[in-house]
């Protein structure tokens, strides 16, 4: 079966192809068929793959597969192939599955698009190119699907391309998405430079030999990780590239929920944990990482808090949420980072698909402000909506929980400061969660009539998969509980591939049980004061919101307007940068080269003027000329002799 | 003897040039080539080419000059004398350019006296066999092509000035 | 007197004896043939030529000099009266319809055109400077007469007369340089000169005659700063004039240029190649800037001409046996497509001697293959591959590369550069711009299409294959280096 | 006889040339057998010169099919053709847009069809001449010859400004040439006085033993032929008139073929000729093309029409060649053959889509546009493809000769090369802006136009040539190997030149090389 | 005794003064004997010369001078005349059709 895990990325494209080339002459269901059909068996495969992989010894699990070799030019060589590995498996796992549940959801929620079968081709080809980054075995192949997802992030987003602000969102998500992958492919060719090859298996195993025998300068490897975290930040929408991600919710709600919040987002996770032998070996790129990821969860989560639109708090609360992996991955949790990234994605996509669902039924109005008391006329969307903000919440025993308590745990031993930041985020995000479930489903409706009038709960194929994720995030986080010897499931099922990362980084000697206690009980209860805060405001003390408001209106301002950000990049890169290109093109190009050249012809023109001039038609200047001549050549002569 | 006759007939000569030149109108200039065509021949004749003195009168001033002296005559010149101004600025510029090419040609002679290859027909040969005869022998034994190419230039002479003056 | 001792060998020039004799008869039958008929006279001007070229082929090989060393009949004159009697024939095939149409079709047209290539074939031949220089008169006092054929146009006369004036005016300096070249080498004939050089120094007086003869072939090749009659002459001279002109007497003065400076002066080359050189360089500049600015194509490819005349000097500077052999190349190529550009010119004018470079736009569409040809030929001048301008630069060029020289082919490719421009100005107004005027309907006469044949096919032959002309123009230069110490050890065949 | 004793290189050269003289004597208003003709001829063309590709040696470095024949004897000029690796894939780029010029120019071109097809073909005769000469004095002649067609294109079938772009082209590529050709003459003569006889052939003159300073001359002269041509920064200014001008068909030759002829001249001229030359004036070489490849996309950006656009987006993507072929590496050089392909098909491919918009609304302004997407989805959807194509997009072929140009530069051993690496990877985030900012311009939002509401969505015909093109530009991007094998000898042919003229001793390329062997394990 | 160098310059002289009357004369047959002048000038070298050398070709020289002057003047009368008919003048600076 191993063999067939090509089957797994290529399934997928074989539904973009048919769903993209044919998919506007077949009939609907067909379409729904054929783009959730191969997702599915995809889904099936990795299954079975994962089945028989978990069969074999954990020293064993490992396998590649080489389709073809894709460039090869001097010395450098760059295959098609995929490889298996416990880190593969799960985000395979989780990519397939979560992906087929929000096929299915939008199957309900797309069902009256014009766009239907673009979307679908749009949807399966993301799917492909998410399988092919996770399971390739170059770093090439990894950059390929990078862009790859970033293609359709792209054209999801724009898939209301008639709306300006989508188009916009679209291409800004893949600019600035460009801009991290300048990053990530100098980093890459770096890794070839250093190495002599991007493959995963041999760059990472001849990494600790040459550290050994000294060929390698830490300061490269620092720089290369840098580089690589800079390709991340860009797709994982992390300080300071994240801008595109709130944006990017203008896409379709199922997409914000597959490709902006469970899958593509957490790539840059999925490859620093992928290279994570390399970060090791340069730990100042590694606190980058982890300062970078807690100041997002932070910063992210701030803004998150005065945010009206539900989905645009859910972004940044996708943001806050990376933020933490990349605490996790930074401070050397790696296992922690992926066991949050499966669960992030299993609420995270409920809670998109929940605010879907609440759209879906009130003709897609998005802020909440305007929403209110959804709860009875929506309760299976209420509940797991619950079910999803309880869980990034970190209560217990969500799969949020356990989840978020290894990344702070892992925090907390590196440095204090960072658990700081991290707890700090945690309590913001039970906040700003419980202030969109309050907002949208408790208190007083407050629609207008006509709208609260069609109010209706969503049609069970959205209900399945919300209900489904529902399911996973209460026991998804069961995978990997803590304390308990043999809990940590999926710890020690990823152990092979973080084993030598962590073991560099000294992260062997085990915390002190009661320490560990101590730090779930404050995170548990740090969340719940968060969700106490959120009663206050939103359910009890209605008039707080207005209060803080009025008393800290700049503040207020700042935060609301998103600390500025995308004004301060609109001025500092966009806008100087095409005032530059238009002077470029209408002076240096225009003026300065173009008159250099007009000038020459014009200059020489001006010469045959001038001697058209002197041709004035009388004998006697003729004959002057001549003389001249003649006189000029005597003398030349007379000086020569002289001479 | 020879020196003072050069001396005379070169002055002459400048002088007839001069008139040339400067003569408003145009009879006087033809008068001064004359007198100027004339005083080259005497100097011929102080050269040994007493036939080449004579076909310059011939020729020249006899041939040549009335050509000149009938179509000044046929067109009628004399009318318009004064249209033949210059300006002065043309005037400076014309001599200064013209005693330059002088000026340059005199300084090649001054400094650099030159030293002739002498050739065989020597004075005493010439008047031995006759000057006349040696042209002759020379026109029409080694120059014999040159000769009639010029029967052909003649003709073409002819020919324009059949074909240009003939009214039709 | 003995006859016997006269180095008299006619057969060396035969060629030259027939035409004048052709021209002669023609003058001669011109008064008895009635108007209708004296197409029948340009008939027995290329039956003529014909002949002539029969005897020039037949002469092929020989190298004779006769005339007591005033004539040397050696492949170098060979080429140049297989080109000449070419120019005859191109000339004649183009004037017919033209001149008939203007109302110039006299016996005598045809006449001068034939004594003036008499005149260029013995100052190809001549190794006298007499000869050179009478050759010189009756192929200028010929062309005078032409340039002025047309009597009622006002052009016509004055172009005639300023030709005239200053073509009087140089042959004058140049008897003044012959005159001084005599006195101090003590002979007039090319092996004496070089056997005066060798022997040592010259006298100062012999670089004024130096100069002297610049300033006279100068002017005959339309070199600046003697080329000042040239556009006036070229623009005001009848059209089929113009285009003998420009490549008659040009190719004639340069074969002269190229004999007596490179026969005879080529021991004192550093002494006027400094002089050619910035000649050279003027004329290129000068004729190309200004032909930029002109607005009637005859003034325009006047000044081509002068440009022309420029790359071709460099063939003399070089003074070596690739330069040598590339100028005669280039007079080739450049005779062909000139006579080729002067005919479409001729076909596509505008009714009353219209020549103005817009007049000719829009051609194409009424004229295709006029326009096409007019094309290739421009092209060629400019020097676009596969043309024969192209290969003749090419050659010119590389020669001065050989020798050094090379700011000198820079300075010349950067001319050809802004002649494009003129060229392709005409090329875009016959394609690109819409016409202006009607063009009248056309009858392309049968002499007239031979003649663009022929320089089509030149003009193609020399870019794409010139093998053969190369060939040939390479094996006749020799004889301009190899200066024989003894005239006869060189020149043993004295009669055939 | 097998087809390799056929002069095939020869009969694939002339075929164009040979099938243009027929038409000379069609009647011009048999417009459909002049087109159709014109198109057979073409298409025969392409599939001939297919033989080329499928005869061609592999793991050869040597020229094939050459083909030599005295041409000018006194002057040591031969006909001399033959192809390696590197000049086969612009050989088969320039047969195989033949059809593509043919076909895009079917109803775009309605006046005087016969003359223009008759330029194309000539044109495409000079272009394979070009590709394929070995002899300098060939290259020359078809490097001027092609010149002319070229001009009347766009001089005669081009809009309304089409007269100053057509002197403008002709002028600036003759301004460099002729530099070239006196460097050939003197290269000529230096052959000459050193080895003894006149030679013209490249082969020949590979082995001249130029003394460094004389070198840096030649190279310029070179140089400023070829960098006329590419076009590189700052010679560029020509392009975008040109490319507005020129019809589809002229844009597509230009933008797909006549450029790569100065690429394809540095890398066939000055880096084995002028070695020492090409590597001590590298780090200029990467000024000039990092400069193009910021520069050319800044100015891309603001761009209101869309040819002028995409002709400096071609400046842009040019600049990435050069940079490729100067870095001296297996990979750069690699690269950026590849690239000079790829740049043909998406630019080209580009050139034509902007044709069919221009068919259909006689406009080619950015602003005209919008919202196209729901028109004409078909269209659309081939338009976003090569857009991405052209912004180097993994999976598709831009990506590819990009990613092998930077790694190439990146590794090359020149201590400037890195920052030019580095410098002009950011250009790749530019590429994206200008395109994709283009394309949502064109693309989405809602129809503005009333006009636009009304626009067909593509032809049979365009679908006919548009789908090869695609084709192509996917292949490229999921299997390159069939693009990069057959080049590699001749690459590396070049690179061992370079190295060997660097000294082994200090060369990091040779470093880097030990290093990728891995020999640290 | 008068010497070769006596000549030269004399007739250096002529040469230059129809030189300067060549580009001074506004008439045309006034500047037709300029030119005659300079031709005389020739001949008088010439003659110089051969007497100096002890050659004789600068004498036959002469004679076909003198020739070649007349045939130039018949043409270039002609040319005179002919244009007269049409412009009435010989002032060269009133033919200036052509200038550009």
């Amino acid at each position: 079966m191993l063999e067939y895990i090509w089957l797994i990325p290529a399934l997928p494209l074989i539904g973009f192809i048919i769903n993209g080339i044919i998919g506007f002459r077949i009939r609907k269901h067909v379409v729904s068929l054929v783009g959730c059909g191969t997702v599915f068996i995809s889904f099936l495969i990795a299954l079975m793959v994962f089945r028989e992989f978990i069969l074999l010894d954990p020293e064993q699990r490992f396998f590649q597969k080489i389709l073809y070799t894709w460039v090869s030019s001097g010395s450098f060589n760059a295959s098609i192939g995929f490889q298996l590995d416990p880190l593969s498996a799960v985000m395979s796992l989780v990519v397939t599955g979560v992906g087929f549940i929000i096929h299915v959801y939008s199957i309900g929620y797309m069902g009256h698009d014009p766009g239907y079968p673009r979307y679908f081709a749009f949807l399966n080809l993301f799917m492909f190119s998410m399988l092919i980054l996770i399971l390739a075995n170059n770093f090439l192949l990894l950059f390929v699907g990078w862009e790859a997802v970033g293609l359709c992030s792209y054209l999801l987003i724009g898939f209301w391309y008639e709306k300006k602000s989508a188009a916009d969102a679209g291409k800004k998500a893949f600019i600035v998405n460009r801009v991290g992958d300048f990053g990530f492919i100098i980093g890459v060719i770096l890794i070839f430079y250093t190495f002599g090859t991007v493959e995963f298996k041999s760059v990472f195993e001849k990494l600790p030999g040459m550290i050994k025998a000294g060929a390698v300068d830490p300061f490269l490897l620092t720089v290369i990780c840098l580089l690589l975290f800079a390709g991340a930040t860009g797709k994982s929408a992390q300080i300071p590239l994240y801008v595109w991600l709130p944006d990017a919710m203008e896409g379709p709600t199922p997409v914000s929920a597959l490709i902006h919040a469970a899958t593509m987002v957490t790539a840059g996770v999925y490859m620093v944990s992928r290279s994570c032998i390399i970060f090791a070996y340069a730990p100042y790129a590694l606190d980058v990482v982890a300062f970078i990821g807690a100041l997002t969860a932070l910063f992210a989560a701030s803004i998150g808090l005065v945010q009206n639109d539900i989905k645009r708090v859910l972004a940044y609360s996708t943001i806050s949420q990376i933020g933490y992996m990349f605490l996790a991955c930074g401070v050397g949790a790696f296992a922690a980072g992926i066991f949050h990234l499966t669960t992030h994605a299993f609420f995270k996509a409920l809670l998109f698909l929940g605010a879907g669902s609440v759209m879906h039924a009130i003709e897609g109005e998005t802020d909440i402000t305007k929403m209110g008391g959804l709860k009875e006329k929506m309760p299976i969307t209420h509940i797991t909506f619950l079910i999803g903000a309880l869980a990034i919440a970190g209560i217990f025993p969500f799969a949020g929980f356990f989840s978020k308590d290894a990344i702070l745990a892992g925090a907390f031993e590196r440095s204090p400061y960072l658990w700081f930041m991290g707890i700090s985020g945690a309590m913001l995000t039970s906040f700003y969660m419980f202030r969109v479930v309050f907002l949208t489903f408790y208190g007083e409706s407050r629609f207008p009539h006509e709208v609260s009038h069609h109010i209706h709960e969503s049609p069970p194929v959205m209900l399945i998969p919300l209900i489904t994720l529902g399911i996973l995030s209460i026991i998804g986080g069961f995978i990997g509980i803590p304390m308990i010897e043999g809990g940590n499931r999926i710890g020690e099922f990823l152990d092979p591939v973080f084993h030598n990362a962590t073991t560099i980084l000294g992260k062997a000697h085990h915390e002190d049980f009661l320490m560990e206690v101590m730090l779930i009980l404050i995170s548990l209860i740090i969340a719940l004061g968060g969700i106490y805060l959120a009663v206050m405001f939103y359910l009890k003390k209605t008039y707080l919101p207005g209060y803080f408001q009025e008393k800290i209106p700049s503040a207020y301002r700042l935060i609301f307007n998103k600390y500025y950000v995308d004004e301060i990049y609109d001025y500092l890169f966009v806008n100087s940068i095409k005032s530059f290109s238009i002077w470029l093109w209408e002076f240096i190009d225009t003026v300065i080269i173009d008159g250099a050249v007009n000038g020459i012809a014009y200059l020489t023109r001006g010469i045959g003027s001038i001697m058209r001039r002197i041709q004035t038609g009388f004998v006697q200047s003729y004959a002057l000329s001549i003389i001249i001549g003649a006189f000029v050549i005597l003398a030349y002569y007379l000086f020569r002799i002289r001479m | 003897m020879e020196g003072v006759l050069f001396w005379v007939f070169g002055a002459l000569a400048v002088a007839g040039t001069l008139v040339v030149i400067l003569s408003r109108n145009p009879v006087n200039s033809a008068i001064g080539l004359l007198f100027c065509f004339f005083t080259t021949a005497c100097l011929y004749v102080l050269l040994d080419a007493q036939f080449v003195a004579v076909i310059q009168v011939l020729i020249y001033a006899g041939a040549i000059m009335v050509l000149f002296l009938f179509t000044i005559m046929l067109l009628n010149l004399e009318t318009d004398i004064k249209k033949e101004v210059t300006s002065p600025g043309t005037r400076i510029l014309g001599i200064s350019i013209g005693s330059g090419i002088l000026f340059e040609i005199a300084l090649l002679l001054w400094h650099y006296r030159i030293t002739p290859f002498l050739g065989t027909y020597t004075p005493e040969k010439l008047s031995l066999t006759g000057n006349i005869q040696a042209i002759g022998r020379s026109i029409f034994r080694d120059y014999i092509l040159p000769f009639e190419i010029l029967s052909v230039l003649l003709i073409i002479g002819i020919i324009g000035a059949v074909v240009l003056a003939k009214r039709d | 007197m003995d006859p016997l001792s006269m180095d008299l060998n006619l057969a060396s020039i035969a060629p030259e004896i027939v035409i004048i004799l052709c021209g002669f008869i023609i003058i001669l039958l011109d008064p008895f043939i009635p108007y209708e008929k004296k197409r029948y006279l340009s008939y027995l001007a290329l039956l003529g030529c014909s002949v002539a070229i029969i005897f020039t082929f037949s002469l092929h090989g020989k190298r004779i000099v006769s005339f007591n060393n005033m004539i040397a009949l050696d492949g170098y004159s060979t080429f140049f009266d297989y080109l000449f009697l070419l120019i005859a024939i191109l000339s004649i095939l183009i004037a017919c319809d033209y001149i008939e149409e203007e109302r110039i079709l006299y016996g005598e047209y045809f006449a001068l055109i034939l004594f003036a290539t008499s005149g260029m074939m013995l100052m190809a031949k001549g190794v006298s400077l007499i000869i050179i220089f009478l050759g010189l008169e009756v192929l200028s006092l010929s062309t005078y007469i032409l340039a002025g054929m047309m009597k009622r146009d006002l052009k016509s006369n004055e172009a005639a007369l300023k030709y005239f004036l200053l073509g009087a005016f140089s042959s004058a300096f140049l008897l003044y340089g012959i005159t001084l070249i005599y006195g101090t080498a003590g002979s007039i004939d090319i092996f004496g000169i070089s056997q005066y050089l060798r022997a040592g120094s010259p006298s100062a007086l012999f670089f004024a005659g130096v100069a002297f003869l610049i300033v006279g072939f100068g002017f005959k090749v339309a070199a600046v700063p003697f080329h000042m009659w040239t556009p006036d002459a070229y623009e005001g001279a009848p059209t089929s004039v113009t285009a003998f002109m420009s490549v008659g007497p040009k190719a004639a003065g340069f074969a002269a240029f190229l004999r007596i400076f490179i026969s005879a002066l080529l021991p004192i080359v550093s002494d006027w190649s400094g002089i050619l050189w910035i000649i050279a360089v003027l004329t290129m500049f000068v004729g190309n800037v200004a032909a930029l600015v002109q607005e009637n194509i005859k003034r325009m490819l006047a000044y081509s001409s002068i440009a022309h005349a420029g790359y071709i000097t460099i063939g003399i500077i070089v003074a070596d046996e690739l330069g040598s052999s590339g100028l005669l190349f280039y007079l080739l190529s450049y005779t062909l497509m000139n006579i080729g550009v002067f005919t479409v010119a001729i076909l596509l004018r505008k009714e009353g001697e219209g020549y103005e470079i817009r007049d000719y736009a829009g051609a194409s569409i009424k004229h295709p293959i006029l326009s096409l040809l007019m094309t290739v030929f421009l092209l060629s001048l400019a020097g676009f591959p596969p043309t024969a301008g192209f290969m003749s630069k090419f050659y010119i060029f590389s020669a001065a590369v050989k020798k050094g020289y090379i700011g000198l082919a820079l300075i010349g490719v950067i001319n050809s550069g802004i002649s494009v421009y003129y060229y392709l100005r005409v090329v875009v107004l016959m394609y690109m711009v819409e016409p202006s005027r009607e063009f009248r309907p056309l009858r392309v006469g049968v002499f007239t299409s031979i003649a663009l044949i022929i320089s089509l096919w030149g003009t193609l032959q020399l870019g794409v294959y010139p093998t053969g002309i190369i060939n040939l123009a390479r094996s006749v230069v020799d004889v301009l280096f190899y200066i024989p110490l003894n005239i006869g050890s060189l020149f043993s065949i004295k009669a055939f | 006889m097998g087809i390799r004793d056929l002069p095939i290189l020869s009969i694939v050269i002339f075929m164009p040339l040979l099938g243009s003289l027929p038409l000379f004597f069609v009647k011009k208003e048999r417009v459909e057998f002049i087109r159709g003709w014109a198109l057979f001829v073409t298409i025969l063309t392409f599939f001939t010169s297919l033989s080329l590709y499928f005869n061609f040696d592999q793991n050869s470095a040597n020229f094939q099919f050459q083909e030599r024949i005295s041409w000018i004897h006194e002057l040591g000029i031969s006909y001399h053709v033959g192809i390696d690796g590197i000049s086969l894939w612009l050989l088969l780029l320039t047969t195989f847009l033949g059809p593509i010029t043919v076909l895009c120019s079917w109803s775009a071109i309605m006046e005087r069809v016969r003359d223009y097809m008759i330029c194309l073909l000539i044109l495409e005769t000079g272009i394979l001449g070009v590709f394929s000469s070995l002899d300098l004095f060939l290259f020359y002649v078809f490097w001027e010859s092609q010149l002319i067609p070229m001009y009347l294109l766009i001089g005669i079938w081009g809009s309304q400004n089409r007269i100053y772009a057509a002197l403008k082209f002709v002028i600036y590529t003759m301004a460099g040439s002729l530099m070239m050709l006196v460097a050939i003459m003197y290269l000529y003569f230096y052959h000459k006085n050193q080895a003894g006889f006149f030679s013209m052939n490249l082969l020949d003159l590979y082995n001249l033993n130029i003394p460094y300073s004389i070198q840096l001359i030649l190279f310029i002269a070179f140089f400023l032929a070829f960098a006329f041509k590419v076009p590189m920064f700052p010679f560029h200014t020509w392009l975008p008139d040109a490319h507005v001008e020129a019809p589809t068909a002229g844009s597509v030759i230009l933008a797909g073929i006549l450029l790569k002829m100065g690429t394809y001249g540095f890398l066939r001229f000055n880096i084995p000729m002028f070695t020492e030359a090409s590597i001590n004036l590298a780090p200029f070489m990467y000024i000039l093309a990092v400069t193009g490849i910021i520069y050319g996309a800044l100015v891309s950006m603001v761009q209101p029409d869309l040819k002028k656009l995409v002709a400096y987006s071609s400046v842009s993507h040019l600049g990435f060649v050069m940079l490729g072929i100067f870095a001296f590496t297996v990979q750069g050089i690699q690269g950026g053959i590849l690239q000079m392909v790829n740049h043909g098909l998406s630019t080209g491919a580009l050139f034509l889509i902007v044709g069919i918009l221009y068919e259909r609304r006689h406009t080619r302004l950015i602003a005209h546009f919008g919202g196209l997407s729901r028109v004409i989805p078909r269209f659309a959807a081939i338009f976003m493809i090569v857009t991405l194509s052209s912004i180097g997009l993994p999976g598709l072929n831009g990506f590819v000769g990009e990613f092998l140009i930077i790694l190439g530069t990146f590794i090359s051993s020149n201590p400037y090369s890195t920052i030019a690496a580095i410098i002009a990877a950011s250009g790749v985030i530019f590429a994206a802006v200008y395109m994709l900012w283009m394309f949502q311009r064109v693309m989405f939002g809602v129809v503005t136009h009333e006009e636009n509401r009304y626009i067909k969505d593509l032809n049979l015909r365009e679908f006919a040539y548009l789908i090869p093109v695609l084709l192509f530009i996917i292949w490229i991007g999921i299997y390159p190997a069939t693009f990069l094998r057959p080049m590699e000898g001749s690459v590396k042919g070049i690179v061992v030149t370079v190295e060997k003229k660097m000294g082994k001793g200090n060369s990091i390329v040779f470093a880097v090389d030990k290093r990728i062997t891995g020999d640290w394990r | 005794m008068a010497g070769l160098n006596h000549y030269l310059l004399l007739s250096a002289i002529m040469f230059s003064m129809g030189v300067v009357g060549f580009f001074l004369r506004r008439n045309v047959i006034v500047i037709l004997m300029c030119v005659e002048l300079m031709l005389n000038a020739s001949n008088l070298a010439l003659a110089a010369f051969a007497q100096f050398s002890n050659t004789i070709d600068g004498k036959v020289i002469i004679f076909f001078v003198i020739g070649i002057a007349a045939a130039e003047l018949a043409t270039g009368l002609s040319i005179v005349i002919c244009l007269f008919r049409n412009r009435e003048t010989v002032f060269v600076d009133e033919m200036n059709l052509m200038k550009q």
